[in-house]
């Protein structure tokens, strides 16, 4: 077998494009005032950050004002649902929606609001990974005062029908928010169009650089902060902005846009090419929807081996490929999202993610199906567990 | 600073004695599927010596490493020698493994005891229970609330 | 007057060093992985972490699991205040004490902590800025918690004795916060000798980049998240860890704390040059003590004038500098810091605060005392308050 | 994006009108040290009409700005017209300001009005005293919690 190296962890983090570097380069040498400052630095900074406030406004369809920049995907969710959870709870309304496979700065969020007096209810997102909008429906009560739910699942790539949902919160009058941290850059996305009243970003999902996100809040909402201090973003996140990470989002978020719909055409028939080939080995199971899933993402079960193993084996073979979610690959417990679509533990360990780049080439898809098909047969043959 | 040492890469890579012996005078299976975790030893006894040992592995990395070191060390030595195998041996071995594994080298040494247990009972041999593990009765399990 | 363009706002924020982007750079195309990764890639950028973590830790005199790394000041002293005082809650104790001219990141942590049925003493900083430990141990009731001073004040550069009250703290039990996002990097730090229990710093303020800082917490003090999610940061900051900015600031501390001894003894002479020449100008003040300050400090009230005009005009000279701090900018109300040394109002108004730089040259220092003196003259010329 | 337009950035490096009139035949200050404003504008009044207004100004960039261009605006009009200039003209004139410094330009003209209301009051003249700012009362002192 020849050797390649293929980078197949995108949903963990991406590369980082030139032309973002190229523009965060740009700013660090010529934009390095403190945006906050009067003088000239500091207004060209200012300018700078305006710039990027806007172009990222107009690929979300929304206005600039409504954009708060933060650390991230995780400081966006938890300041989504800690600001609606307060403004809820100033009303009475301590009710929250959400779904068991939302990323864990959601989960998290939602447990620790759950010792401070709110309810949550968790929807079940079925053996396909889909949320259906009629039980988000039944399950808003009176005192709901949100609905969480992520735009594109980190594990299993399933879409969920936002726009729906949107609809379905926007007529019963409760705030939506959705974690569309793996989705911006990948799908299409009309703050407007789809009822999102919230929603989290993350730049180094799209090519763009580490720590640096966006929530957006709709015009109206008055959301406190998290990080309290100086009045950067109105108000609602202090400290010092980071431009440079900001204008390389804007940078990488152009650039993604711009070719979504060839990336999307381009990886949907190789994603489907690997999903078949993989599905040809015995006892597996593809984990989530076939077709309402990220472009970019496989993710499989293996009944027989353990998840680990069969990364670093792997990882010897020049793959890079994720069991879970990278953020949990401390842990030893299987993934909750694996669990929340009904796979049984001994099932849940033998788990692989591979999240192509859109560069990702048809020799490269037929070499993943053959590595992870020798390999997981390869673990099968030392595994107590398994007779063929 | 990498996840695991060169050694437990080497034998999670090349493991020493997989496999399975037919006819062996001592098994022993630790671990359970729900856990991520299972380890089965085969033990071949001569004399009261070791003459081979082969083990199958579900699991993790350093799961498999542990299994591969742990028969390595007790191949060719006598059953008492065997019986002193502790997991903390096995991380010795294995240049170290991150906190968070050290159970690996736990199941590797209860594999070990669990198949001497089989050869005494098999074979009439009487023994001292206290040293062998209760795998019913698993913390480890618990502790992961399966 | 020749012309000249002068910096002199690095309190604000600092220009990235070249060895700051060169680290960043070289972190964004090799370690582009996600630490948390178990593969290859996300293994090489784990090692990218420690490595600066542990240079990190050297640099401040701290084991390297003692940081959790932030998005910068504001959140590692948000993080530190509030998770210390859900500390103390426990125990019944919700006591804090804390100084009137604290950066607002952690007054306003603190106005939110009131709210949340906490008590807070802020001691005195009196005419020099500066905080005596005798009034730190007079102020400590069996129910405190936590003390927060900051090391050296932001606008008007005066340094703290944190070692002595350090040490009031650790004799009367109580933990001891230090926001040193000033010093650190311009002022010799030891965590352990210093008897600091947490320390907030920010890697803009020392030539590395926007957008990430840390916080140091003394082994054995369990802070929770501020933000909740994945187990990063062992398990006390969630979020994708800002690789490249963190290896960044690696790189920008150590360049700091190399020539920290050349840059102080460099300093000094130069700003009490600045400082006499601005004495000159009539009804003149200099704010905080004149010796116990940061080496690049230099912080006046001119009667008769309001800071932005100056500001302006000043930047039309080449000259950045700042009025009050950067993040107030954009209120009317005059420096909370200049009232708590007992500047009236009007006087508090017409503040200058110049930050230099460590290369800033002794003709670069004339300039400036000649259009500070010069453009002061002029506001002065059409002020209605003013009367020669 | 700039803090200010170009033209504010024109009249606050460029003042005009800047300086005292002796003898003036109405003054008006309005705001307060406290505040970090203070305005005050001369008029020179002959025939009814305005011929000659000069400002001094402690204060921002925009209040600078506002008082030049505010004294500009009434310099050689009528009395009638000088009252009839609104704080929002002198924000139109000056290209807009930003929201938080609105109010320099509320002084400028209320500076105006207080100096045609000292004219009418040192020259025996009567006038509507609704038209004019009741500076004691300001509510923009209020709000700064001065
Ligand atoms: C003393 C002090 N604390 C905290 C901060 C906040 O740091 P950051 O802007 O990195 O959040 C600053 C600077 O803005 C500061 O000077
Ligand atoms: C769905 C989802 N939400 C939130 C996050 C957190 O984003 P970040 O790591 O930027 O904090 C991630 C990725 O880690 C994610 O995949
Ligand atoms: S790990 Fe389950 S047997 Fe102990
Ligand atoms: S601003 Fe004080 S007079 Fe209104």
């Amino acid at each position: 077998m020849n050797s390649m190296r293929i980078y197949a962890d995108n949903a963990a983090t991406t590369a980082i494009s030139p032309a973002a570097i190229d523009a965060m380069l740009t700013c660090m040498r010529e934009s390095d005032g403190n945006p906050s400052s009067l003088h000239s630095a500091g207004q060209k900074a200012a300018e700078a950050l305006a710039d990027a406030r806007g172009r990222i406004a107009a690929r979300l369809g929304c206005e600039p004002a409504e954009l708060i920049f933060t650390s991230g995907g995780s400081e966006a969710d938890n300041q989504a649902l800690r600001g609606i959870a307060h403004l809820g709870a100033a009303k009475g309304k301590k009710h929250i929606i959400s779904t068991a496979f939302e990323h864990h700065a959601v989960l998290h969020t939602l447990r620790k609001l759950e010792k401070e007096g709110f309810t949550v209810t968790l929807l079940d997102v079925h053996e396909n990974g889909i949320v259906t909008p009629e039980e988000v429906r039944a399950a808003i009560r009176p005192d709901t005062c949100l609905v969480s739910v992520m735009y594109a699942n980190n594990e299993i790539g399933t879409i969920q029908p936002i726009a729906e949902i949107g609809r379905v919160c926007r007529e019963a009058g409760v705030l939506f928010h959705t974690d569309a941290v793996q989705a911006v850059g990948h799908l299409p996305i009309d703050v407007k169009a789809q009822n999102i009243d919230l929603l989290s970003l993350s730049a180094h999902k799209f090519h763009g650089p580490k720590g640096t996100g966006a929530l957006y809040v709709r015009k109206g909402i008055y959301l406190e902060p998290l990080i309290e201090g100086g009045a950067q973003e109105r108000g609602r996140r202090a400290g010092t902005e980071n431009l440079p990470a900001i204008v390389g989002m804007a940078a990488a978020l152009d650039e993604a846009c711009d070719h979504l719909d060839e990336y999307t055409a381009r990886l949907i028939p190789l994603r489907d090419r690997l999903i078949a080939g993989l599905s040809r080995i015995p006892h597996a199971v593809l984990n989530g929807d076939a077709k309402q899933r990220l472009p970019g993402n496989v993710s499989f079960c293996f009944e027989g081996i353990e998840g680990e193993s069969l990364l670093l084996l792997l990882d010897d073979k020049g793959i890079c490929a994720s069991s879970g979610s990278a953020c949990t690959s401390g842990s030893l417990d299987p993934s909750h999202v694996l669990l929340a679509i009904g796979r049984v533990h001994d099932v849940a360990h033998g788990s692989l993610r591979l999240s192509l780049g859109a560069d990702v080439t048809e020799e490269e898809i037929d070499y993943l199906i053959q590595a992870v098909t020798e390999t997981v047969a390869y673990l099968r043959s030392i595994s107590p567990v398994w007779r063929d | 600073m990498a996840l695991y040492s060169e050694t437990v890469m080497d034998h999670f890579r090349h493991p020493r004695n997989v496999g399975v012996i037919e006819n062996a005078d001592g098994v022993g299976e630790v671990g359970n599927a729900k856990c991520g975790d299972i380890m089965k030893i085969y033990l071949k006894i001569d004399n009261d010596t070791i003459t081979d040992a082969k083990f199958e592995t579900f699991g993790c990395g350093s799961a498999i490493a542990s299994s591969s070191m742990a028969t390595e060390m007790i191949k060719g030595k006598p059953v008492s020698d065997a019986l002193a195998v502790t997991n903390k041996a096995v991380v010795e071995a294995l240049d170290g493994l991150p906190t968070h594994k050290i159970h690996c080298s736990v199941l590797a040494e209860e594999a070990i005891k669990l198949a001497l247990k089989d050869y005494y009972d098999r074979h009439g041999i009487d023994y001292d229970k206290k040293v062998f593990p209760d795998c019913e009765n698993c913390a480890h399990c618990d502790a992961h609330g399966v």
